[in-house]
């Protein structure tokens, strides 16, 4: 009979305008600035520099090896190296990047810098409402703009952020497991040859 | 489906005067390709479509590829007199080898689509060098797929079609004159006509890379 | 079928109408609200009827594979994301497969796995929309599409879980996958593809019996099987034609051999039976997901041997090719052994399937071009590069 | 009627008491007058408030069918949207095209709302409540309705635009074919109530049998009717699966292009208006004017009564528009001569049988055998004759 598809059509209209009153799943509408949906976990939107401790410059884990800058695909971080070093989280002296910008009007968050960081230092950040009157110094972040504490990547990422803690953990270990059998033997030789040169070889083992 | 030095000789059998011969393709993925000489392409390819063994019926990408002059230094074993004896000498020679653009076919078979294939036919067609002489045979008439394919080339590259049935530019604006996807195509230094701090990233990016080089 | 054979392949362009008086030239786009992003067609008209089409693209064109050339091969993986940008996991994927067939890596199983429930998630999400879009053209108000949105929210809710992104999610890496699938993320794909077919037949009972959408639909836009073939059209549009060519059956590639799923062909190669095929489409690859989602093995998710950075495959040159929802898609690279690909290509499906539009066009409404249009199922960020 | 107790009588004349109120304060040479301008206030008042309320309502419910929520930032659950939309379109600029005809291009809205508002003059919207009670109610609405298609053309033509001339000549063409089975639908009221006055075919249609009403639509050929009479109604207004004018997707914006501003919201107005009038007629020809559904509810005004019909029919061109595709041009024309024509023909024989068959099962069971017939049979042929129908699809082996 003519007709009878579009009165099955307007029964599945009707179904959904009864829906839309009764069952969440017939109505998903998110008032966005009052509502908001539930954060996602590994959601990526731009990067940010990670540091421990509560001092941006001492715990930044970055040392400006510039591995992000060469493998980012619209070229949008420029980094350049600070000439003294400071130490990092194993003690061991590192240079620092004495200026880390990142222009987020190029970057388009594919995390490509955080794939290819060896140092754990660049993380992907899930802040997206950064729009501001100023195109071109508004958009252009700076280290400090950019560093955040790890605390922070604790909230944003749990289960990313304790694997990286865990990785850190163990390679200070192992860093401290070395450093500890490198004054062992120190030691050792120091004890062993005494007897030839005892106050020399003492100092510089230390 | 058949290695190509097979379709090579059903096609020697069909076409005893094509010029074709194999380009070996050294990567795992051994796609090797037959080098079609432009004056037989239309005969080998319409060959290709029509035999009932082979029936090559679905040209799926057509592109071009740009091979720019090399000089090619080689070490050149040259009967030379030293000191009045007939020596062989090794002798560093620069050759110029001259460039060429290269139009890229790759063919499957609907019909035979069930047969296990092992990739496509991958048919070449060279130019005589990357200025004057451009111009390749169209293999549109033969296969309809590659008619805006090879307007592409045609914009990007500069390989001029004949017989193609609307050659015009299909990507870049019609007035536009360079073929951007060329090896020796230079950027414009700025065509987003406006300032942007990126302009800035892209020009430290240029110094620094000046600076490795030099 | 010799070259001569095939004597019309060029539609003869009339100049006059019959009627003597001059055609009514008129341009659609490229702000036309119904072209799929940035498109124009310089139509001429005699009265209703179609006369003559000349699509013209280009606005989008940025040079994806120029870029490609100057960056490393991983660098151009987001990129890809940004050809189709409904399906940037199958753009991912086809990337990965041509740069493992030049390269010769291996793929552990979980990875396969894994890129195949992606794909056939991404092949869904796209045809619900793409028949959207359709029926936005034919005036049903958006109804359809907010459904098929309702349904591609939850989906792309997944793929932000999975790889952190909605649309551009950088996923695939040459020899796997990126990262681990999070705890509790095969569960929700359960139940998002459970509710699928129950979203499949709501689709169905509102539009497959629509006196109005056959009436508009049946019959416009004919496409033959012998010119389908012959003008490279690939995908749904192809086994409209009754051709059956689904590159999954063809290549065997991937994993896709393991799971039983049927190609739907259709027979009269209209605007009708592209609705269809891609509904039946649904379907299938509600079956497909259901059977990998059951036998999804543990284990490594990325080929050991494959580096992120300094990738250098050796000389050669390949070109890998899979079933993206709008058809075949292929890249074709070659390589000099530098961490650059010497020459990049992508074969985009919408450009080809737009090189018949003229043909199908013909004869046809002013009303009908825009829905033939929509029916090819294009995205201009592929078209154009 | 039923509940005779002064308190229901009067408020349900309370708009006829309150105009004799008023009128008693002007010399009574000079009453008459008031009474027609008090009446014209009312609907000028009344019919546009409707309209601002049905833009709500219609976004509103398109929204709700689509799971989504439709306007509800202006005002609380978006009630003031209408006065966001009004203050736009009046603050919008009116641009009129250069080479646009510009007289012909003002004069078309104007026309348009100036025509539908006469339309209203012979609705009865309550108990004596009717502005004009003209004899020959029906035959001005109609020919007011024709004079429509004069000012889409006249915005078709005067703007000068591809876009706007072909959309005009589709809207001309449509409103024309579909003005045939509009009206003959309509006749088969006209012959069973006798008369072409709107309030005597309301009377003749007021009876009760039990507690149902003697309403036309009960009957087949007055259900037939009702059905060809909204259909066409749908074409003749521009509305959903006839929206073709003014197709979005391929005309930009059909006749109303190049209209921006106040003159664009006019052709609003208008249409809209067009569709409350006609909507209006509906409910008078078949679905019993201002009669109660049923007897037991005598109690509640009979203005109340039109408008909730009223607001039923509106729910009901939403509800079309939120589902059916649009129909393309030569297939409406083609289903306006082909289906709409034959059926009301046959609608009107069925209505003269039924006259004639006197009481009794007979006639119904002959009017309804007929109608069904004919409507599966055309149905098929239709549908046959462009080779649609559902299919069954194979799979590769």
């Amino acid at each position: 009979m003519l007709g009878e598809g579009i009165l099955k059509g307007l029964g599945e209209t009707a179904k959904n305008f009864a829906g839309s009153f009764v069952s969440k799943e017939r109505l998903t509408t998110v008032q966005y600035p009052e509502e908001r949906v539930a954060p996602i976990e590994n959601t990526r939107d731009f990067p940010f520099l990670v540091y421990d401790g509560d001092d941006k410059l001492a715990g930044l884990r970055c040392v400006a090896c510039q591995i992000c800058e060469k493998e980012c695909p619209p070229k949008c971080i420029y980094i350049v190296k600070s000439t003294d070093k400071k130490p990092d989280f194993v003690g061991k002296p590192q240079i620092y990047p004495a200026r880390f910008d990142i222009d987020i009007s190029v970057c388009m968050s594919c995390q490509i810098c955080v794939e290819v960081c060896p140092f754990e230092a660049i993380k992907m950040d899930t802040e997206f409402e950064l729009s501001t009157t100023d195109r071109f110094g508004g958009l252009l972040f700076d280290r400090d703009h950019l560093a955040k504490s790890n605390e922070h990547y604790h909230r944003i990422h749990p289960t990313e952020a304790a694997e990286v803690d865990a990785r850190l953990a163990e390679e200070k270990a192992k860093v401290e497991a070395k450093a500890k059998a490198a004054a062992e033997a120190a030691a050792a030789k120091a004890a062993a040859t005494p007897v030839a040169k005892p106050a020399p070889v003492k100092e510089s083992g230390a | 489906m058949k290695t190509a030095e097979e379709i090579l000789a059903r096609i020697k059998t069909a076409l005893p005067e094509a010029g074709v011969e194999v380009a070996p393709n050294p990567s795992p993925s051994a796609q090797h390709s037959l080098l079609l000489s432009p004056a037989s392409a239309v005969a080998v390819a319409s060959f290709l479509r029509d035999d009932a063994e082979l029936s090559l019926d679905y040209c799926s990408n057509a592109t071009g590829v740009d091979w720019p002059g090399k000089e090619i230094t080689e070490k050149v074993k040259v009967a030379k007199l030293v000191e009045g004896v007939e020596t062989l000498v090794e002798e560093a020679v620069k050759r110029v080898e001259p460039g060429y653009l290269e139009a890229v076919y790759h063919l499957y078979s609907v019909k035979h689509a069930r047969r296990e294939i092992a990739g496509p036919v991958v048919l070449r067609m060279r130019t005589g060098n990357r200025t004057d002489q451009v111009t390749l045979p169209s293999l549109t008439p033969v296969w309809r797929s590659v008619e805006f394919q090879e307007r592409e080339i045609f914009d990007l590259f500069g390989i001029v079609f004949a017989g193609h049935p609307d050659l015009r530019r299909i990507l870049m604006w019609d007035e536009y004159e360079d073929h951007p996807m060329r090896k020796d195509y230079i950027d414009p230094d700025d065509y987003e006509y406006e300032p942007t701090p990126h302009d800035e990233v892209l020009k430290r990016a240029e110094m620094r890379k000046t600076e490795a080089t030099v | 079928m010799t070259a001569t054979a095939f004597k019309t392949y060029r539609p003869p362009v009339m100049e006059v109408s019959e009627a003597g008086d001059e055609l009514l030239e008129v341009a659609m786009g490229p702000h036309h609200p119904s072209t799929h992003g940035v498109f124009r067609m310089d139509v001429a008209l005699d009265g209703e009827r179609v006369v003559k089409l000349k699509p013209v693209f280009g606005y989008l064109h940025r040079n994806h594979e120029k870029i490609a050339e100057k960056a490393s091969y991983l660098a151009s993986m987001p990129y890809t994301d940004r050809l189709d940008y409904f399906c940037s996991l199958t753009n991912n994927w086809a990337y990965a497969l041509a740069v493992e067939k030049l390269a010769g890596l291996e793929v552990p199983e979980r990875a396969e796995y894994i890129r195949v429930i992606t794909a056939e998630l991404t092949r869904i999400q796209n045809h619900a929309s793409a028949i959207g879009f359709l029926m936005q053209e034919m005036g049903a108000s958006g109804t359809p599409l907010m459904y098929a949105f309702r349904e591609r929210e939850k989906i792309l809710d997944l793929f932000e879980e999975l790889t952190g992104s909605r649309m551009m999610c950088n996923y695939m890496r040459f020899g796997g996958c990126r990262v681990e699938l999070p705890s509790g993320w095969l569960e929700k794909v359960k139940t998002v593809v459970s509710g699928l077919p129950h979203f499949i037949d709501e689709t169905e009972a509102l539009l497959t019996g629509n006196e109005i959408l056959m009436a508009r639909s049946q019959g416009v836009g004919v496409l033959k099987p012998d010119l389908a073939v012959n003008a490279g059209v690939t995908g749904v549009m192809l086994r409209c034609t009754g051709v059956n060519y689904d590159i999954r059956k063809v290549d065997h590639y991937g994993i896709y051999d393991r799971f039983k799923f049927r190609v739907p062909l259709g027979d009269h190669g209209d605007i009708y039976d592209r609705y269809m095929l891609r509904v039946l489409e649904m379907r299938e690859s509600v079956e497909i997901l259901k059977q990998a989602l059951k036998d999804i093995p543990a284990g490594p998710i990325m080929d050991p041997k494959s580096k992120i950075r300094g990738f250098r495959p050796k000389p050669g040159e390949a070109y890998g090719r899979i079933e993206a929802p709008k058809g075949e898609l292929g890249f074709y690279l070659i390589s000099d052994g530098s961490p650059n690909p010497y020459r990049y290509r992508v074969r985009p499906p919408s450009l080809i399937n737009l090189t018949i539009l003229e043909d199908m066009c013909l004869g046809q409404n002013v009303a009908d071009v825009v829905l033939i249009f929509g029916s090819v199922d294009i995205v201009l960020g592929e078209v154009d590069r | 009627m039923s509940q005779s107790s002064p308190f229901w009588t009067n408020f349900d004349q309370v708009f006829v008491l309150l105009r004799h109120w008023i009128e008693s304060f002007f010399p009574l040479w000079l009453q008459p007058a008031v009474g027609t301008v008090l009446g014209v206030v009312a609907i000028v008042a009344a019919f546009p408030g409707i309209f601002a309320l049905t833009t709500v309502l219609e976004r509103k419910g398109l929204g709700r069918m689509q799971n989504r929520l439709g306007p509800n930032r202006v005002g609380p659950l978006g009630i003031l949207q209408p006065v966001a939309d009004g203050i736009k379109s009046l603050t919008k600029e009116d641009i009129v095209p250069l080479t646009a005809d510009a007289a012909v291009h003002f004069l078309a809205p104007v026309v348009l709302v100036i025509a539908v508002f006469l339309g209203f003059a012979v609705l009865p919207i309550g108990r004596n409540m009717v502005l004009a009670n003209l004899d020959a109610g029906l035959l001005f609405f109609f020919a007011i309705g024709a004079s429509t298609e004069l000012s889409v053309f006249m915005a078709g033509w005067s703007s000068r635009n591809k876009y706007s001339l072909l959309g005009a000549m589709r809207a001309v063409a449509q409103m024309i074919s579909y003005e045939v089975p509009l009206l003959l639908s309509s006749v088969v009221a006209v012959m069973i109530a006798g008369s072409l006055s709107t309030v005597k075919i309301v009377e003749a249609q007021s009876g009760f049998t039990g507690i149902f009403p003697h309403w036309y639509v009960f009957t087949p050929w007055g259900f037939a009717g009702f059905a060809l009479f909204v259909v066409a109604a749908l074409a003749e207004t521009n509305r959903s699966p006839f929206d073709l004018p003014e197709g979005e997707s391929e005309l930009v914006a059909g006749y109303f292009t190049e209209y921006s501003g106040f003159k664009f919201a006019l052709f609003f107005l208008g249409e809209y208006l067009g569709m409350f009038s006609i909507a209006g007629f509906a409910i008078t020809l078949f679905l019993g004017g201002w009669g109660a559904p049923l007897s037991i509810l005598g109690f509640v005004p009979s203005w109340a009564w039109f408008f909730a019909k009223l607001f039923c029919a509106i729910a009901f061109f939403i509800w079309l528009r939120g589902t059916l595709p649009r129909l393309r041009q030569d297939q409406l024309m083609n289903f306006a001569w082909k289906f709409m024509l034959p059926m009301s023909l046959l609608n009107l024989l069925v209505a003269g049988a039924w006259r004639f068959l006197g009481e009794g099962w007979s006639r119904w069971v002959f009017g309804s055998a007929v109608l069904l017939l004919a409507y599966g049979l055309l149905g098929r042929v239709l549908m046959r004759h462009q080779h649609l129908g559902a299919r069954s699809y194979r799979y590769a082996d």
